[in-house]
């Protein structure tokens, strides 16, 4: 019982600790690190909730979770190579041709 | 006869397909015989006593309370029917003439082919659904002939504040058509149809709303004086005789719902009265010739208002005829002075035209007469009809129609006079040769106008045939002392009128004019807009803390909310 | 509800083709969209034999992408050598919205909104212009956001329940949390206020072409998501739901109102509608059977707006300048799908918007019906605007335009759904 | 095979604190080498949680795959030394609604703390039940499955986005 609040406990942590690393870093190669951060603490639910309830399938679950982490990151960092890499600032506030 | 008549609003099918792909070289004259057909199988049904009839298509919209394809042809549909054939079948000869060698002279008749379908359906519309998809069509075309001249400033706006004051409306039947229970939404028996939320009051406020609006009542009056930036044959058809009586159409087609809800009837009258008496004061104060004739139709409509809330749906639908001949007629007169000064609307650039446009006059004369009341004219019966009625349940509303009926003759002497018989301006000015195509579509609204009201004699009378539709209608007599005194009052009004002057120093003001509130409530909701659009500023950090906040608030909000 | 598993196999077979087949098919672009034209339509037939799988939605997409594939010759493309890609991605983001729509457990359903929502972000991003990439980077981000509230939602349910299956036993506070927060997720995809920024940038900024195909799939799966999803969070989670679709529709109609740029317009209203749709997936079962026919009404709708639109460049259109920009096949059809957006009848899109009001009615009350209406009813306010300059430019002799076929398919779904909105309706079954 | 809590404990402290470490650090390549810290404790912690097979993708593919495809990005782009500084009104807007949504998740969650029940947990983790899990008809199998089409999207994507910024306008 103490294991699975601790845990749960610390995903919670890392859910909020990554959102709001989202919201305040500006490198969007930060920015996608810290998705992954919330991604993260999704999966330790899963894994987490495999071990209380005594189901493979949370930890089969993460697994197939890890691939999808693994295809945004692809798509994510092609995405900000393509805007990024002829601009002269990194950040990204700073592309907004498209608003009103 | 009867199955004929009830797929009228397919008539002009043909003529729109023939005319918009060209398929026959003069534009419009393909869509001639549709109106005509309307009109002649109209009559031939009111005459010949033809039996009411249904036709039925079950489940075509499934997902609405009734959602049968429903067109139902009963008295009242048949002469909704002759008005939109007479007067359409007058304005579409007369268009030939007045739109010769305007290039959208096709897209002008392909919208008024829509427009007549619409209105047809609209009045032989067995359903709510079905009046729904009629109701909009009517206000669609309305919004694309408003703006038809896209060259010349103003129209666009112009045909916008139409599109928004008819959304009040369009949104007011919607919801009427989907709050009534399962099953529910025939005409002919919405009055059984309470039971849902909210129940008869709601649905007879909401089909108060809908007609107010279509019918340009109340605050929302403001729609139809700017209409008049469209072509004055569309300003006769659409913005004087049919599309906007089609909201009294409505209120007399469900007033057993009215009936229901006293306070909504009472609402009725008070809202036709104070618009009956402030569109004849706006009109006095006009000095464009068009705008003036649309406020007396905002002034006429009122009356029409009325009488449904005197609960005489007869006479309303009876004032309905008679306004559809002689605001046409008045109309189409104005129209043949307008061509003859190529477009010129102002007052103050007319006047001595008598001479010059010797028809034209004498069509705004009988128009004139008929408006104002002149004893043994259309208006005067069923002014008549209207007043009676009143005199019965509320003398005070009916006091100030009579008061109307002396601003009615001002306004329409002062119009008269200003336009034929003021001493005319003092550059020279060259009249336009005015074809014949534009004189013989008066002479049927003229006779209309001056014998509608002998409509009573044949057949046992119009009320009569249109009983079974609206219950008993008294017609008339002019024997009462409030129908002599208001035709009197409505000729004194006519002479003092012709003693009004406009004034000259009034430049041309362009339209459309900016009105109070409309125009501040536009700005407000633009300036609203943007604000909003403004919020999107572009910055992926903004969005994604609006992001964040959003799923923490979805969370709260479930959580606690 | 059951993934048409026949129908997705097609779908990532002929996108693998074309994938794989891209060096050759570079030079034959028409053969790639050929390809891709069978593909759709085989898993439309498949789709139909499956049983226990509901046809309506397969079909649905396999339409969106149709058109999309048909509009192919008139795409812009930042890399005109790209198409054989794009038109694989456009089969994948089919694949993803079948899989966000039925997928069988919510993990399938976490795996379809993401094929979904990359391969759109990627659609975005090939399009012509600087904005693109720009726009497809927001959207992504916003999506990588919304996936890790998928994937943390999944976690508590899974926590609470000990099954990746859509829960049906009792509600605990860690299963009810996580059911929020997928649908929260999923409320992303469908692009509701406060979650519209990445799409409303997306929708504008993609070729249209793609823009039309993005947002009709993405909405049709995540509406059907959010109403398999939302009634197991409980009735009170339903009420929010309706007034975030409230709000959604209420502001993306202001927003709307200020625009003098089309495209920026229909993104605007993209989102407006998305509003409504929420609103009737909150309104009870009527209202979810609504949702649907919405959406798929819509769906063709928007495919026809942005199949007008199509091949006019990145660069900004103003609504003045639309009429001289096209020609009559293309003036018609926008003309068409904007009246339907509106809601005039008897176009389907006021069909979609009779069917949602009652339902709404029944289960929210007055006051939000009518702000509903009212936000239904001013939008025609900014969809007609343009359209009596169309009527009058409209040119018999203009030239014909390259994707037609796009437009003639997607106005003559649009005008099946006038007449007979029945076939619609009657196909949704229960969700 | 209940692990014992310190060990727990320590690698969610350490964790959270890599995770501080990836948010705060003001260079891109430092928020890198900290995300490989918390990937490796993220999958100590699966270990302990007696995921085995989790433990080790999560080496494989994070600390193996992503976190160097993340350092070869922060390669590529400009060098920006520094990132720019968010405006302090941002931090505090920032902070203030992360600790919203932390605020709002123990909401929805705490009530249901009390009541949570972990059962007298079988043996999970074995390579064999995760792969019945995995390939199981009527399981994860088609979940598996879909993934192929996800994995089409990304391996499109990566070529069609390198040559879209290799090619000219």
């Amino acid at each position: 019982m103490p294991i699975t609040l601790t845990v749960l406990g610390t995903s919670g942590l890392l859910f909020a600790l990554g959102a709001t690393g989202v919201m305040l870093r500006r490198n969007p190669v930060a920015v996608l690190m810290c998705i992954e951060l919330m991604l993260n603490a999704g999966n330790l639910l899963l894994v987490l909730g495999a071990r209380a309830r005594g189901n493979d399938a949370g930890q089969a679950a993460a697994l197939i979770v890890l691939v999808i982490a693994a295809a945004e990151a692809v798509v994510g960092l092609g995405l900000a190579l393509v805007l990024f890499r002829k601009r002269e600032a990194v950040d990204i506030d700073e592309p907004r041709a498209v608003r009103g | 006869m009867s199955q004929w008549l009830a797929w009228s609003f397919l008539f002009t099918v043909p003529g729109l397909v023939l005319g918009s792909t060209g398929a026959v070289k003069r534009p419009g004259l393909a869509s001639i015989p549709g109106p005509i057909a309307i009109l002649a199988l109209a009559v031939a049904w009111l005459v010949g006593a033809g039996q009411p009839t249904a036709i039925e298509l079950g489940g075509w919209l499934p997902f609405v309370p009734d959602g049968r394809f429903l067109l139902r042809v009963d008295a009242l549909s048949a002469f909704m029917l002759g008005v939109l054939g007479l007067v359409s079948a007058c304005v579409y000869v007369y268009s030939l003439g007045y739109l010769e060698g305007d290039p959208g002279i096709r897209r002008f008749f392909a919208f008024l082919d829509v427009f007549v379908g619409a209105m047809a359906l609209l009045v032989t519309a067995g359903n709510l659904a079905v009046l729904l998809i009629g109701w909009t069509g009517v206000g669609m075309t309305s919004f694309f002939l408003i703006s038809f001249w896209r060259d010349r400033p103003g129209t666009l706006y112009a045909g916008l504040q139409a599109i928004a004051a008819n959304a009040v409306g369009d949104g007011a039947l919607i919801l009427a058509a989907v709050v009534v229970p399962a099953g529910c939404g025939d005409l002919a028996s919405l009055q059984r149809c309470t039971g849902g939320l909210g129940g008869a009051p709601l649905l007879a406020a909401l089909i108060v709303v809908a007609a107010s609006a279509k019918s340009a009542q109340g605050p929302l009056y403001f729609w139809l004086p700017s209409a008049m930036a469209g072509p004055t044959p569309i300003s006769a058809l659409i913005h004087a005789a049919t599309m906007v009586a089609a909201g009294v159409y409505l209120l007399a087609r469900t007033y057993p719902v009215l009936a229901l809800t006293p306070a909504a009837v009472g609402a009725t009258a008070v809202l036709g009265v104070v618009t009956a008496l402030f569109g004849a004061v706006m009109s006095l104060r006009q000095t464009n010739l068009k705008r003036g004739l649309a406020y007396s139709t905002v002034s006429q409509l009122g009356y029409m208002f009325a009488a449904i809330g005197f609960g005489a749906p007869f006479a309303a639908i009876f004032h309905l005829g008679s306004q559809a001949f002689f605001k046409a007629l008045l109309f189409l007169a104005a129209g043949v002075v307008i061509h003859a000064l190529a477009g010129e609307e102002e007052l103050a650039a007319m006047g001595g035209l008598g001479r010059a446009l010797p028809a034209a006059m004498l069509a705004f004369v009988a128009g004139s007469a008929s408006l104002f009341g002149l004893p043994l004219t259309a208006g005067a019966f069923s002014k008549d009809a209207i007043l009676d009625a009143g005199f019965g349940i509320a003398p005070l509303l009916a006091w100030s129609l009579i008061a109307g009926a002396l601003l009615s003759g001002m306004y329409i002497g002062r119009l008269f006079f200003a336009t034929f018989y003021a001493p005319p301006p003092d550059e020279p000015r060259h009249l336009h040769p005015v074809s014949p195509t534009l004189i013989w579509p008066l002479l049927p609204l003229a006779i209309g106008s001056l014998t509608f009201g002998f409509a009573q004699f044949p057949l046992g009378g119009l009320g009569h045939v249109l009983e079974p539709a609206l219950g008993p209608g008294e017609m008339l007599s002019l024997s009462s002392p409030a129908g002599i005194v208001a035709a009197w009052l409505g000729l004194l009004g006519f002479i003092v009128g012709t003693r009004w002057r406009v004034r000259r120093d009034e430049g041309a003001r362009p339209l459309p004019e900016r009105y109070g509130w409309v125009d501040w409530a536009s700005s407000v909701s633009v300036a609203v807009a943007e604000g909003f659009a403004r919020v999107q500023n572009g910055r992926t950090g903004r969005y994604v803390l609006a992001t964040v906040l959003g799923f923490a608030a979805i969370l709260l909000a479930s959580r606690f909310g | 509800m059951t993934l048409p598993v026949y129908s997705v196999a097609a779908l990532v077979t002929g996108a693998l083709l074309v994938a794989g087949l891209a060096g050759p098919l570079t030079k034959r672009p028409r053969w790639a969209v050929a390809l891709g034209v069978v593909t759709a339509l085989v898993a439309a037939y498949f789709s139909a034999h499956q049983p226990g799988t509901t046809p309506l939605i397969t079909h649905a997409a396999a339409i969106f992408l149709i058109v999309a594939l048909l509009l192919g010759p008139a795409l812009e493309l930042h890399h005109r050598q790209q198409r054989p890609e794009v038109v694989a991605l456009t089969l994948l983001a089919g694949t993803g919205a079948i899989v966000l729509a039925t997928g069988g457990d919510l993990l399938q359903l976490i795996i379809g909104m993401e094929t979904l929502s990359l391969s759109s972000s990627l659609l975005v991003a090939l399009g012509r212009g600087e904005s693109a990439p720009e726009a497809a980077f927001k959207y992504f981000v916003l999506a990588a956001v919304s996936l890790t509230a998928l994937v943390y939602g999944l976690g508590l349910i899974f926590v609470s329940t000990g099954s990746l299956a859509f829960p049906s036993g009792p509600l605990t506070p860690l299963l009810s949390a996580g059911l929020v927060l997928m649908t929260a997720g999923f409320a992303f995809e469908l692009a509701l206020v406060p979650l519209h920024w990445g799409a409303l940038d997306a929708y504008t900024a993609a070729a249209p072409a793609a823009a039309g195909a993005v947002m009709a799939l993405s909405k049709l799966g995540a509406i059907v998501a959010i109403a398999r999803l939302a009634p197991l969070a409980g009735g009170e989670f339903l009420l929010v739901l309706a007034m975030v679709g409230l709000l959604t529709a209420v502001w993306a109609t202001l927003g709307a109102l200020a625009q003098h740029e089309i495209r920026r317009l229909l993104a605007y209203s993209a989102i407006a509608h998305a509003g409504f749709l929420a609103m009737a997936a909150g309104s009870g079962a009527a209202g979810r059977q609504a949702a649907i026919f919405y959406v798929v009404v819509y769906g063709a709708t928007a495919m026809l707006v942005f199949a007008a639109l199509a091949g006019l460049g990145p660069e900004p259109i103003g609504i003045g300048e639309l009429p001289e920009r096209l020609g009559l096949q293309r003036s018609l059809a926008l003309c068409l799908g904007l009246m339907s957006l509106a809601g005039i009848p008897p176009l389907p899109g006021f069909w979609a918007k009779l069917a949602l009001f009652g339902p709404v009615w029944q289960a929210l009350g007055p006051v939000p019906t009518i702000i509903g209406v009212a936000a239904a009813v001013a939008a025609a306010v900014y969809y007609l605007k343009p359209v009596p300059d169309l009527w009058g430019s409209l040119r018999l002799s203009a030239p014909r335009p390259r994707g037609n076929a796009g437009v003639v398919v997607a106005g003559l779904v649009v005008l099946v759904f006038t007449v007979l909105p029945s076939i619609v309706w009657a196909n949704i079954g229960t969700v | 095979m209940d692990a014992p809590l310190p060990p727990v404990a320590t690698a969610c402290a350490l964790a959270l604190v890599s995770a501080f470490l990836v948010v705060l650090s003001d260079r891109a390549i430092r928020a890198v080498v900290a995300l490989l810290a918390h990937s490796l404790a993220i999958a100590a912690l699966y270990a302990l949680l007696a995921a085995g097979l989790v433990a080790v993708g999560q080496l494989l593919i994070y600390s193996g795959a992503i976190v160097v495809l993340f350092l070869f990005v922060v390669a590529l782009l400009p060098p920006g030394g520094r990132e720019l500084a968010s405006q302090p009104l941002r931090v505090a807007a920032g902070v203030v609604v992360g600790l919203t949504l932390l605020a709002a998740l123990y909401a929805g969650v705490a009530p249901g703390l009390q009541g949570l029940t972990v059962a007298a947990a079988p043996a999970v983790g074995s390579i064999s039940g995760v792969g019945h899990q995995l390939f199981d008809e009527g399981k994860l199998l088609i979940a598996f499955e879909l993934t192929a089409p996800l994995l089409l999207v990304a391996i499109i994507g990566a070529v069609t986005l390198w040559r879209r910024q290799e090619a000219p306008a």
